[in-house]
């Protein structure tokens, strides 16, 4: 299938600059290289500017609630793990109002690739903070400053156990498409950091064009190098920003440990009058 | 006796469930029907438990009176259980007038668990109710399995230390199960075509998820126990988009987390069953104990509005022909679908007679090729239901009002005519409900006076309404109210009485709202189900 | 024109908000008194937003009818919008019959940032609606404050572009804010003596969360948006319990999320006002538009039954005056006490006059020394509410059933005293409300035909029954339902037209809990308010 | 005060040899040791057999619900930071059910002290897997053996920000009692990792006697070193398990942020003054 035919026909509405396009055009190219057809692949959002690529993407979707995404995707892929699944969260969406369920995804190794559209602010309700602003950042909920530090959500991810953690930049469209191939392609549980600029709430990009790098050489089976590369930059204040793949390694995935010899359909009867027989 | 109850008591920790379970079996092997009351305090060791088992011969779900026997673990039990004919108990550590045996010494003796002292004591009760020593034997066997010969050995020597009292009567031996509601309800489930079942422990729900983890040992079941009731319930919703049949179960305060995903359900049209198991609230309240005081709140659960289907089965059976056909009710109509059961229904152990082949009729689709729309719009406001990946399509569904390929709208015609489909489908369903029967009629059907009540409450009303001649409804459908057939059952009716247990009177506003009023109404808030002659007296005095 | 209404229409980021805020001021200093409603589709650039002034003679919280004069910054708002008298637009980006000017290109040659834009347009709109030049650059320079010069400017450039059109009536000068309900409501909570708001944002809750982080700028109030509305609501219980008087605000699926903790506010006896503000569901829905359909979900909303209390303010001086009384409430009945807002309530500014004194009692409170005990029983069901530290005390709450001190319990007796507290507790604020004014009688207070609404809806409803001498009965206190006011204000109506901004008829449902039915209904989902004459329009029909 | 004097008449209900007892005793006799009078202390507690402990310690209390034990200590402690708050949780609670919450606490370093009863089962709904127990514990819920890896919850918190990390175990009172003493004393977020028997359910007494160690003469406030200790052991398998104070550093409180300059009354009239006359 071509690029375009992975995106619908319904209106765009993000606002011009949004690094949401990148993401979006990132992830057709994508597909359409790994040659996933759209029914099989499906993007699962929470609320929010980014989750609007649910409506965007003429793939299937499940456009779900805020924070929810990732249990849903997991889900999904309990239910029919050959399908492709894609979980497009906001930093509101997965690091606030849902962040235990992006840990247990990390720690149940759930094969789905998770995309987080972090742009360090809430876009679509207008600018509050969220808990990658940088320290003191001044929006409509904290007018004097936010009074707490940002997490670094890929090292709570390394904690986590998560099997796969990247970094991307909306302004790097190409790494991004590189990051994600791997992404999609590696089984068990996918975690992208995108540093996505919002356009409108907080337009750091010269900022991040001055910091971010990318990985070249890096071995991300070494846990203990990936733990060096993630804590490089900590979401407050100045340090390099690298981009790419950090760390990866091999586990047996959620779905193969639930599923095993779980094929075949379920002898109803049969299962009820066992259980009858032990009562 | 043509029908005895007995009580076994002790601490937690002392097998009080499982002798319950034992007495039980022994009944039904002497040909009765049984039901057992089973009360226990939040607590893993020492508080009181005890198990009432009422053998009858007749189906019962409530205990009736005073039990004749007493088979008391400790001295607590004495105290507290008073008025007993026979008590059967441990001299070693309790005092009382009635027929002890020095069971902890047998233990001890015997070099066996402390656990299975109970074994002793009801070997004693045996010999002292008269039941036959094969019929003891018999049920030990097929309680304990690998470990029979062991406690069939303790059994004995509280029998022989026994003397005997009263004796029960011997009736034609029967096969039935005995389970609880809890255990119906997850076999209900996999009758109607259960694929998967999502579940974070919680009291009194806990035990379906412990029966289907034990189910899905052998079988393609999938069961999943995640970190909160929030992901249960989402989880659940995945797993239906993606093609499976899936329930979930929780009480009160794991249904408030669930409220967002069960309005997510409603707006994407994701069909899930969502069991709702009841105790006394709010909050935290009495965990063990059972209510009925969430009918309200299952009625209104979530924000906006939508089709719902809520059910409240009243006895074992039911909890397994509704629970059945309540998956089959979820998919048909692609709404969120409660099974609101209790404390009192899902924990008691029942006679029970369960069909493994009832049927269930298969969904209609009507999708055949072409371009797929989840939600086109259709006569009777259902949409084809298909699950990823249908060849040459996408499956969109979405939590915005939406559009019906799925795509979010904010226009204001869009917006109504996706209200509109909805409504329609409700209306659908209040049709489609009208072929079965959700309202039953027990007792006298044209008595002039008439007992409402739901759910577990009901056969204790049953058996009241038979002892004085009034006339029983329950709806067993509580939304779509079944208004057609409730006004049928109350056709006549001269005075009603409404029987709950809640407080504010949940289920009188409800049928208030369709312009019946309770002439009288009956409440309890204690957590303990109405004994039938505790109830008894209550509607004879109100009706005199 | 003795009342004038005015719209301005462009894209999301092109300022129509503030523009339209502009217009209000304007209309407030010619002697008017102003109401705006604000339409926004949920995305931050791009699609259509208007806004619509009306500004009449008297208070009024609806639009009426087409509006007189017509602000277009694009050829959308053109289209949109039509059979309008005066169109002011910029002609560099639009065509119309009208009044243009080159509003882009003053922009451009004034150097100015392009979101001036709307400035000109309304300069323009002055001229072409005979406002004076300096009541309009009064309203520049307070709506802009530092940067009103360079508005002043821009905005004559569109004066002199444009030329007269119709002429608007001036008035008598007057002084009164223009603010939104959700101002209202902050300011209310604060009177009422709020120490700390806990929220998250959602829509169309979010702007008292961001005026109570602006006043809490210079102030002792203490303001947190935490990392999700379950932790929102379990902090501020834990606030409450510290001793400080505590508000949360929130929609439908964040107060999904607050359900336990609504039902631990219940059984702990821990006070809390939750600002629910409604929009259309279910789930995500139409997050920037307004519904009544969550009236039935907050009235059950938590598992378990205890006391609450609800209000529906219909205007911006309700909202303030009955949110202040609703924090002196809930800290005096403890327990959970609802503002049911929405979003044409909190999101449109209107002319309002409120009190900064408004005067509210202080709460009884009972203990003096000795042994505190949190729930010890009283005749009204209420037990002192002392804070940590309580000398030589412990003060202990509890989720779950429990005895005088907090102390958890699973006895029967003490669990029906724990009830029977709380439901007698719920009788004396019963009782209490009677001394409020729970109820509003708009138009002609003993017509035969009744409107019966809720909430925003208010508005539009009692100049619709001015115009056609109906009575208007709103109660503002949805639960206690205030019964005996409410059937005093129907006195002899001989029909009742309920209506109300939702499918299935929830005001109508609960009246009907109380013996009222409608005898028409008129419902509304597709998010938007009832214009004045649209509503004049379905009620002439139905009493004709 | 008499350490006796922290506990009240309730009846216990915990089973004989429940490690839970020797957590209340540590607190009564460290809050006596500390001269805490039970007046200004406040006991927060979810719901499981750990949070009885709410009901059985003569001081304040909030018996809340399950999960949420830390999102209310937080409100108590910005409603009044001048009590002593330890919020009692267990794994299930804050390690499952309301694990953001705990991220969060840390992340804003709450001053509060959370003790985690640790029994890696759930005690009260008699016998499931937690997110802490072993690889293929068999509970109710997962007869088969549970089909995910724990997570460490000490990584979990040195990467979420906590200033005070440290591990007890139930049969070492004495350093528990150590422990608890700093852990009340540190200025910000006091995270208590017991390592608590379950007598009933999971009962690993002999295991952990045989591999736990008393840290001595390590440097908490050495990062990199705590990083170590951190993973010395998983929670699964074998490993030797440190107990102590495994890592603190001084910060900013969340309380001194949001609580400076808020000293002193609301001048309500005066607020709402200057609202009206900005619209
Ligand atoms: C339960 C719930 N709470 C709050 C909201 C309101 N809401 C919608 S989007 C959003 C924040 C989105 O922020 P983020 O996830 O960062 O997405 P972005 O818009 O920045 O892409 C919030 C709080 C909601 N929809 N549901
Ligand atoms: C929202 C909610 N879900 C589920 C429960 C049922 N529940 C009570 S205690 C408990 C588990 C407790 O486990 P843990 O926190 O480890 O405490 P422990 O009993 O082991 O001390 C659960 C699931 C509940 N009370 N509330
Ligand atoms: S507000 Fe920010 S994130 Fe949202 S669409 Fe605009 S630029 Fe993108
Ligand atoms: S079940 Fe375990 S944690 Fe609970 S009281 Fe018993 S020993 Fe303690
Ligand atoms: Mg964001
Ligand atoms: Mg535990």
């Amino acid at each position: 299938m071509k690029g375009a035919e992975y995106i619908s026909q319904t209106q765009n509405t993000w606002c011009p600059g949004c690094g949401n396009f990148t993401i979006q055009h990132a992830i057709k190219s994508v597909l359409s290289d790994l040659g996933i057809p759209r029914e099989e692949a499906v993007i699962v959002s929470g609320i929010g500017c980014h989750a609007k690529i649910a409506d965007y993407m003429q793939t299937n979707s499940f456009y779900a609630i805020h924070g929810r995404a990732i249990p849903v995707a997991t889900g999904i892929s309990l239910g029919n793990p050959d399908l492709t699944i894609i979980c497009s969260a906001g930093d509101g969406d997965a690091y606030a109002e849902g962040l235990d369920h992006l840990i247990f995804a990390a720690k149940r190794n759930v094969d789905i690739t998770v995309i987080i559209h972090d742009n360090r602010v809430y876009g679509l309700t207008t600018g509050q903070y969220t808990p990658t602003s940088p320290p003191g950042f001044a929006g409509k909920s904290t007018p004097e400053g936010v009074k707490e530090d940002p997490f670094n959500p890929l090292d709570l991810m390394l904690s986590a156990g998560a099997t796969f953690i990247a970094r991307s930049y909306s302004r790097d469209k190409k790494g991004m498409e590189e990051v994600l191939k791997a992404a999609i392609q590696h089984k068990g549980f996918s975690f992208v950091e995108v540093l996505q600029v919002c356009a409108t709430f907080y337009d750091v990009h010269t900022c991040y064009d001055d910091h971010v790098y990318r990985l070249e050489g890096n071995d991300p089976e070494d846990r203990r190098a990936a733990e060096v590369l993630v804590r490089e930059w900590n979401y407050s204040g100045e340090g390099r920003i690298p981009l790419g793949i950090l760390y990866s390694r091999d586990a047996p995935t959620f779905e193969e440990r639930i599923l095993a010899g779980k094929e075949g359909e379920i002898d109803r009867t049969g299962l009820i009058q066992r259980a009858i027989a032990k009562r | 006796m043509s029908e005895f109850t007995v009580s076994i008591g002790g601490q937690a920790g002392e097998g009080i469930n499982r002798g319950g379970l034992l007495l039980a079996r022994i009944a039904g092997l002497l040909g009765y029907r049984v039901y057992m009351y089973y009360d226990y305090p939040s607590l893993i060791r020492g508080g009181h438990n005890f198990a009432t088992i009422r053998a009858a011969e007749k189906d019962c779900g409530g205990i009736a009176r005073r039990p004749d026997f007493l088979c008391a673990m400790d001295q607590e039990t004495i105290r507290r259980h008073t008025g007993i004919e026979i008590i059967v108990y441990d001299t070693d550590v309790a005092k009382a007038e009635g027929i002890g045996v020095p069971a902890s010494s047998i233990i001890k003796e015997e070099n066996a668990s402390p656990i299975a002292r109970n074994t002793v004591i009801i070997g004693a009760f045996c010999r002292a109710a008269g039941i036959p020593r094969e019929i003891m034997e018999e049920a030990i066997r097929r309680e304990f399995g690998s470990r029979a010969e062991e406690n069939i050995r303790l059994a004995l020597r509280g029998y022989h230390e026994s003397r005997e009292g009263r004796s029960v009567e011997i009736k034609t031996p029967q096969e039935s199960p005995v389970m609880t509601g809890n255990d119906a309800i997850a076999l209900g489930l996999i009758r109607g075509g259960l694929d998967a079942y999502v579940s974070y422990p919680m009291t009194p729900s806990s035990s379906i998820l412990h029966t289907m983890a034990d189910l899905a040992r052998d079988s393609p079941l999938i069961v999943v126990h995640p970190e909160n009731e929030i992901a249960v319930i989402t989880m659940a919703l995945g797993l239906s988009y993606a093609g499976k049949r899936v329930a979930v179960g929780t009480s009160g305060g794991g249904f408030c987390l669930m409220n967002e995903g069960v309005s997510l359900a409603g707006m994407a049209e994701i069909p899930v069953v969502i069991v709702m198991a009841m105790r006394p609230g709010p909050s935290t309240g009495m965990p063990t104990y059972s209510s009925q005081a969430d009918l309200g709140f299952v009625l209104h659960a979530g924000h906006g509005e939508f089709p719902r289907i809520v059910i409240a089965p009243g006895t074992t059976n039911e909890a397994y022909e509704w629970s059945a056909r309540a998956v089959h009710l979820a998919w048909q109509f692609q709404c969120p679908t409660f099974i609101l059961s209790d404390k009192n229904l899902g924990e008691h152990p029942a006679s029970t007679d369960i069909d493994p082949d009832f049927p269930i009729p298969s969904p209609s689709t009507h999708y055949r090729e072409g371009i797929y729309r989840r939600y086109c719009t259709t006569d009777n406001g259902i949409s084809p239901l298909r699950f990823p990946p249908v060849p040459g399509n996408v499956v969109k569904v979405n939590s915005y009002t939406h559009d019906e390929d799925g795509i979010t709208t904010e226009e204001p015609r869009k917006a109504a005519a996706a209200m509109v489909k909805l409504i329609r489908k409700g209306a659908t369903l209040d049709n489609e409900m009208g072929l079965y029967g959700c309202v039953r009629v027990d007792g006298i059907s044209d008595a002039p006076i008439a007992v409402i009540c739901f759910g577990s409450t009901g056969e204790a009303c049953r058996e009241v309404g038979e002892r004085l001649s009034l006339r029983v409804v329950r709806p067993i459908v509580l939304e779509p109210f079944p208004i057609m057939q409730f006004a049928e059952a109350l056709h006549e009716a001269e005075e009603i009485i409404i029987v709950e247990e809640n407080a504010t009177g949940q289920l009188a506003s409800l049928i208030q709202r369709f312009g019946y009023t309770a002439d009288r109404n009956i409440r309890s808030v204690n957590g303990r189900p109405f004994t039938i002659d505790e109830l008894e007296g209550i509607i004879r005095e109100v009706i005199e």
